[in-house]
């Protein structure tokens, strides 16, 4: 059974799913929700399909390409990497169209709905699938447009068509950096051949480019007087567009205002799939990166960073897709950290931060659906006119349970037993401490671990102010139908167990990504080019280090617990600074107290205070300067043109003049 | 009256520059002029080239002409009469 | 015995031409539809004709024409132009009863850009220019009775004499230093212009000549007043055909002639691309007329294909010869999509004023999905993104920029590019995120035809390249002997 | 003989003067003046080069750009009549409804 050849129809048939839907689906059952949902399923199928093949045959990558022009081809790749992200892709992206039936049943616009999902899927996947980065690129800039066109989706609100315009503008600020990566990328091969190409090489595709990884870190520029290898250009470049797309500080910004858009788009596109192409991108270019001296030290550092920046601000939303969109921020930062920790552990480093990827979605996407759960039937997005929800939608608070541990990373250590992101993040966060324990610089480490507590604090704090205690308001919900909380079930039952039972499997698969019959790229050679002395074998970090994790992971809980749900603090007191000293006195726990009072209430919630302020005011206020700067600007020349046409003539004979004399100096000092 | 002065003087930089690229400039001349210009009709030579080498841009001339004639009357001809 | 086949495409376009008008006499007000028609088959045979020569490399007519793939590549991007325009038109002159002089006109100036693009003598090319020029004169003041239109007229027909004036003044200078007009024989004898003071004069001002057709800041102020007073369809013209005209003139004069003055003429164009780009990114961002904002927005583009004479690689060239094709598409249907909605508008409303602002695109995705939809693909073409025409050209523009070692130039070409955006967006934001304003509005056959072959060059362009690049390498082959 | 450079001085100066006019003058009759200035001084450039390189081909074109300044003048004139019969006056500077 050749099931490879099929490979194509993956991206084909969603494409196929959109232009029926967009034209006909007006007259079909729910807006036509069932063409994409089949066609996602036959993806889904023929992509699990192949991916169990690889598994048992990894040297063995799926590979079809055709010639498209002159020295570029369109193609598809199926390699472990690839294939993992597309059994992910495509089989979040059917439970979330199965669920959308659901949750956008009174919606009139659902036809434009599934068609822009669907033909959203299609991008993805080809993003996923390309053999080669100019293709890579177009399917990546068609991500963009349906994210935008899906955040806008009810354009009629002011704010989500705002919301559209600023995540399409700042992604664009990565997405041209990562243009210039691809041209400069293009123009330096053509430099390496003199011009020459030999026949049949398609210049673009990944397998050209990583053979020429020695060349590209030979070649030199100077950049501020200092001597840059190219190969970290391009690769800084190319981190640039991921940084755009995965919400990486500082472009960030778009992401938690992205959530205007339905919450199925949020759980499709910026939680599971769309934001994760940038570490998508950072993984398939993984080569160039460890060919780069710095560049993935850049990585980790930018990662690291941004998970615990996105945490600190996860503590103070009150908007329930709001935490969610800077958990996804904060996790994405995490697989970042993860894949610039290959400084140490080389291609490992692909296999931990992918699985962190494919265990995120599941348990992101499930964090949003039960969200979407809790919107639908509340009517709401403010968690403080929420409480008490789990009474009424039990299934959504198992399931969101479910997710938030998983989130949180509760397992035990040195078994088998444990939620999947406590297998994904975990790893992580080993690696970082072994980063730490080979450089002597632990900074990626206490990152990572601050980090950890943070999101525990945040994730339980929203899971007891949504379904504990009383309803704060009025709010009459009902459990969800089960074309939604089928989805969840599906995805919780994931979120527990797919961590635990692949975890073995999934790096020894994912680590011969670059070694078979399409790619052959030696990473212990190219880590010398990049100056990064990897380890092996490194087991034996100290219980405690295992242990860390979990137990900040705890005390996250228990702080949540004690102030949100026993209420032992009264948050808005402590916001407005009434008395804190008395209670304080009263409390009979008081040495713990004080703990929590200065480290993670004054402290933390100042910090998060501190980087709200960053992110609204300096951030925004820099990107919002820029645009009004050049709009003033623009203002100003534009009164230059009076409407007189005598000073046009002016200024075409002032433009004669002035050019006359400027060449003239020009020609004199030549 | 400035701006007049302004453009005065922008006229009159343009003519000294100009000027003295034309001053500066060793041109190539033929060595003196055909002695006796009153032999030679120069319009027998014009009218040759006219009809052998600039044919082409002669005939596009004639599309220039009427196109300018058509463009003038259309915008001159006032559209009062109905 | 010369080969007329060659020429036939410029003698069919003139003597359809001269049908019309006659015909116009005879027929009355309400049957002159039929003229329309007869412009659209006169510039399909033209086309066919032009496309079945494309690989003749001959000079005709004692050197005056010359048929060569530049030459060639030119015609196709005037004759599909016009094409497109004169499509678009049928429905714009309804009931007029000038329609005659109309499309007379239009072929005329048609003409005229054809024999720019063959000229191999400067006299050939000044009276290929004035063709053009004069007939697009009158066609910016096609609506007499309309004040703006008639200030358009008046504002491009003073710039254009004065730019005029200066290139003829130009071409003198540059005939009395090498005694010929002819364009090899000048690249033969321009040695002792480059050697001399008024070699660097005479080239300012033909780049002030030419740079008058092509809009490059200083000399473009006329463009946005005139783009947005004309008639929507004639600004179409201008924008995407007239202006290209100003390119290929300077790649046949500065480039094939003046070869020996290249490093002026280089330095005299990177000043200029950089204003130009900058300054017509800038201002369009605050536009609300979106005649005015695509005026600007060719600017810009004008500054990045001037890049090509900067760079003056084959690569960097053919870049700059694909983009005028790719630009034509795109310009012209995104003219095309504001006089449909221009047209919406007066139908919505007789007296409606400023039909051109920006507000009338409010929910154009609603009330003309169609046009909605092309329009997102030209903008998006223009700031270009894949896979588009567009993106096509920027990439292989800007790529052989940087292999060149102008990395500073692609840096700001490429914030351009990104600035652009910024402007485009903005359309599509009000077309598809902003409620509209009335109900749905079928569009007028022809505008769709025009709207959807524009569509289908900006597509085939941006996902099968390989011909088109092939083609203008070609044509680029031509300028690098 | 008469040098060569006394009728390119010439030509300057005839040159300069219809900058100056294009750039001073209200009236679009004299604007119109001032281009044929302009173009004219080229033709003098034009036939003075032509007799001096001993060379026909500037004194055609001499006779072609003659006939296109006529051309580009009546186009010129009928634009400036549309606008007197709109507005009674033909200061151009006056018109500027377009700008900006």
């Amino acid at each position: 059974m050749a099931i490879e050849y099929l490979a194509f129809l993956i991206p084909l048939l969603p494409a196929l799913a959109f232009v029926i839907t967009f034209f006909f689906g007006k007259k079909m059952y729910s807006g036509g929700a069932l063409i994409p949902i089949g066609a996602i399923a036959i993806s889904c199928i023929i992509s699990i399909l192949i991916t169990i093949n690889l598994l048992q045959n990894p040297e063995e990558v799926v590979h079809q390409s055709f010639h498209w022009f002159a020295i570029l081809n369109l193609g598809i790749l199926i390699d472990p990497l690839a294939g993992v992200m597309l059994c992910m892709v495509s089989f979040v992206s059917l439970l979330i169209h199965i669920y959308a039936v659901g949750y956008m049943s009174h919606d009139p616009a659902k036809p434009r709905y599934f068609a822009e999902t669907a033909l959203f899927t299609a991008a993805m996947l080809g993003v996923v699938l390309s053999d080669n980065i100019l293709q890579l690129f177009i399917c990546w800039e068609l991500v963009g447009l349906c994210s935008y066109l899906l955040i806008g989706f009810w354009f009629q609100k002011p704010s989500a068509a705002a919301a559209a315009k600023k995540a399409f503008l700042t992604t664009r600020v990565g997405d041209v950096m990562f243009l210039t990566g691809i041209i400069i990328l293009f123009s330096s091969i053509f430099t390496i051949y003199n011009g020459n190409l030999p026949e049949g090489v398609y210049v673009l595709q990944f397998n050209e480019i990583f053979k020429l990884i020695p060349e590209l870190s030979a070649m030199h520029t100077t950049i501020l007087g200092s001597e840059v290898s190219m190969l970290t250009i391009i690769a800084l470049l190319f981190f640039g567009g991921a940084v755009g797309k995965s919400g990486q500080f500082p472009l960030h910004v778009w992401l938690p205002d992205a959530m205007e858009g339905p919450t199925t788009v949020s759980a499709l596109i910026h939680a599971a799939t769309m934001v994760t192409a940038g570490v998508y991108l950072v993984a398939r270019t993984f080569p160039m990166f460890m060919g780069a001296p710095d560049a993935l030290i850049v990585v980790a550092y930018v990662g690291g960073f941004t998970a615990l920046f996105a945490s600190t601000m996860g503590i103070v939303m009150n908007d329930i897709k709001r935490v969610l969109a800077f958990s996804t921020i904060s996790q994405l930062g995490y697989m970042m950290l993860g894949l610039g920790m290959g400084a140490v552990v080389g291609m490992e480093a692909v296999g931990v931060s992918m699985f962190h990827l494919i265990n995120h979605a599941f348990f992101k996407a499930l964090l949003f659906l039960c969200a979407g759960s809790v919107i639908h039937s509340v009517g709401t997005q403010d968690m403080r006119q929420m409480g008490g929800v789990g009474k009424v939608m039990p299934i959504t608070f198992i399931t969101m349970l479910v997710a938030s541990l998983a989130l949180a990373g509760f397992g035990i250590p040195g078994t088998q037993i444990g939620t999947s992101g406590f297998f994904s993040k975990d790893a992580i966060i080993e690696t970082t401490y072994l980063f730490g324990e080979h450089t002597g610089n632990y900074i990626p480490y206490i990152f990572g671990i601050v980090a950890a507590l943070l999101t525990s604090i945040y994730i339980f704090r929203l899971l007891f102010m949504t379904f504990t205690g009383k309803p704060r308001t009025d709010y009459g919900g009902h459990e969800s139908p089960s074309s939604m909380t089928g989805p969840l079930s599906i995805l919780a039952v994931l979120a527990l167990f797919f961590g635990a039972l692949t975890q073995t499997k999934f790096y020894h698969f994912l680590e011969g990504t670059f070694e078979n019959s399409f790619v052959h790229v030696n990473i212990e050679h190219l880590a010398e080019l990049g100056n990064y002395h990897l380890v092996h074998g490194h087991h034996g970090e100290p219980l405690l280090i295992l242990w860390m994790p979990i137990i900040v992971g705890v005390a996250g809980l228990l702080i949540s617990f004690l102030i949100y749900y026993l209420n032992v603090v009264d948050m808005s007191k402590i916001v407005s600074r009434n008395n804190v000293v008395f209670k304080l006195l009263y409390n009979r726990y008081y040495q713990h107290q004080i703990f929590i009072e200065i480290i993670s209430l004054h402290l933390t919630y100042g910090l998060s205070l501190v980087g709200e302020f960053i992110d609204r005011k300096i951030i925004d206020g820099i990107i919002d300067g820029i645009s009004d700067g050049t709009i003033a600007i623009g203002e100003i020349i534009r009164k230059v043109q009076t409407g007189v046409v005598q000073s046009y003539a002016t200024a075409v004979i002032a433009g004669v003049g002035l050019l006359i004399i400027l060449l003239k100096l020009i020609v004199e000092v030549q | 009256m400035i701006s007049k002065a302004i453009n005065g003087a922008v006229a009159l930089l343009f003519l000294a520059v100009v000027a003295l690229a034309v001053v500066t400039t060793t041109w190539i001349t033929v060595d003196e002029l055909p002695q006796n210009l009153a032999d030679q009709s120069n319009i027998e030579a014009i009218g040759v080239q006219i009809f052998t080498q600039f044919v082409i841009p002669f005939e596009v001339l004639s599309l220039v002409l009427l196109g300018a004639l058509i463009g003038a009357v259309y915008i001159a001809k006032s559209e009062v009469e109905k | 015995m010369e080969n007329y086949m060659l020429l036939a495409p410029e003698i069919i376009l003139a003597l359809v031409g001269l049908t019309i008008l006659l015909a116009g006499l005879l027929i009355g007000t309400n049957n002159k539809n039929i003229l329309g028609y007869i412009a659209s088959a006169g510039l399909i045979a033209a086309l066919c004709l032009t496309i079945s020569n494309i690989s003749v490399n001959e000079t005709m007519f004692y050197g005056t024409i010359t048929i060569d793939a530049l030459s060639q590549f030119f015609k196709i991007v005037f004759i599909s132009v016009s094409l497109l325009v004169t499509i678009a038109s049928i429905k714009y002159t309804e009931g007029n009863k000038n329609t005659d002089e109309f499309f007379t006109l239009l072929l005329f100036s048609t003409v005229g850009m054809m024999v720019v693009a063959s000229a191999n003598d400067l006299i050939t090319l000044f009276v290929g220019f004035e063709l053009a020029s004069l007939s697009t004169y009158a066609l910016a003041g096609f609506e007499k009775n309309n004040p703006k239109s008639i200030e358009a007229a008046m504002k491009y027909f003073i710039i254009g004499s004065l730019s005029s004036a200066l290139m003829l003044f130009g071409i003198s200078f540059v005939y009395g230093m090498t005694g010929t007009t002819s364009i090899p024989g000048i690249a033969e004898n321009a040695g002792a212009l480059a050697a001399s003071p008024i070699g660097l004069i005479a080239v300012v001002m033909l780049i002030a000549g030419f740079g008058f057709k092509m809009a490059l800041v200083p000399f473009h102020m006329w463009a946005p007043d005139t783009y947005q007073g004309a008639p929507t369809v004639v600004s179409a013209l201008l924008a995407a055909g007239s202006k290209k005209m100003g390119f290929v003139a300077a790649f046949r004069v500065l480039v094939v002639a003046l070869a020996v003055l290249s490093p002026t003429w280089q330095t005299a164009f990177a000043a200029l691309a950089i204003i130009t780009m900058t300054l017509g990114n800038v201002v369009a961002v605050s536009q609300t007329s979106i005649k005015r904002m695509l005026a600007y927005s060719s600017v810009a583009q004008a500054g990045y294909i001037s890049m090509a004479f900067v760079v003056m690689t084959p690569m960097a060239l053919t870049g700059g010869i694909l983009y005028t094709l790719s630009h034509a598409f795109m310009k012209t249907g995104a003219f095309l999509v504001v006089a449909v909605v221009g047209y919406m508008v007066l139908s919505d409303n007789k007296n409606a004023k400023d039909i051109d602002h920006i507000d009338n695109f409010k929910g154009l995705a609603k009330r003309m999905p169609l046009t909605a939809f092309s329009m997102m693909v030209f903008v998006f073409a223009l700031a270009g993104i894949p896979p588009t025409a567009g993106y096509m050209s920027k990439f292989i523009l800007f790529s052989s920029t940087i292999e060149s070692g102008l990395v500073w130039l692609a840096v700001i070409a490429i914030l351009n590019s990104a600035l652009s955006l910024y402007y485009y967006a903005r359309i599509v934001k009000y077309m598809y995120f902003l409620p509209a304003s009335g109900g749905k509005v079928s569009e007028p056959v022809p505008y769709a035809i025009a709207i959807i072959l524009a569509l289908a060059g900006v597509l085939v362009i941006g996902i099968w390249p390989e011909p088109f690049v092939y083609w203008a390498m070609e044509a680029a082959k031509v300028l690098m002997i | 003989m008469i040098p060569l450079t006394y009728y390119l001085i010439l030509s300057s100066i005839v040159f300069s003067i219809g900058l100056y006019g294009i750039m001073s003058q209200r009236n679009g009759v004299r604007l119109l003046m001032s281009v044929e200035l302009m173009l004219n001084s080229a033709n003098i450039n034009l036939v003075a080069f032509s007799s001096y390189n001993d060379d026909m081909s500037g004194q055609v074109f001499t006779l072609f750009s003659i006939a296109l300044a006529a051309a580009e003048a009546v186009i010129g004139f009928a634009i400036l009549l549309s606008i007197f019969r709109m507005r009674d006056m033909i200061n151009i500077d006056d018109i500027n409804i377009l700008r900006w």
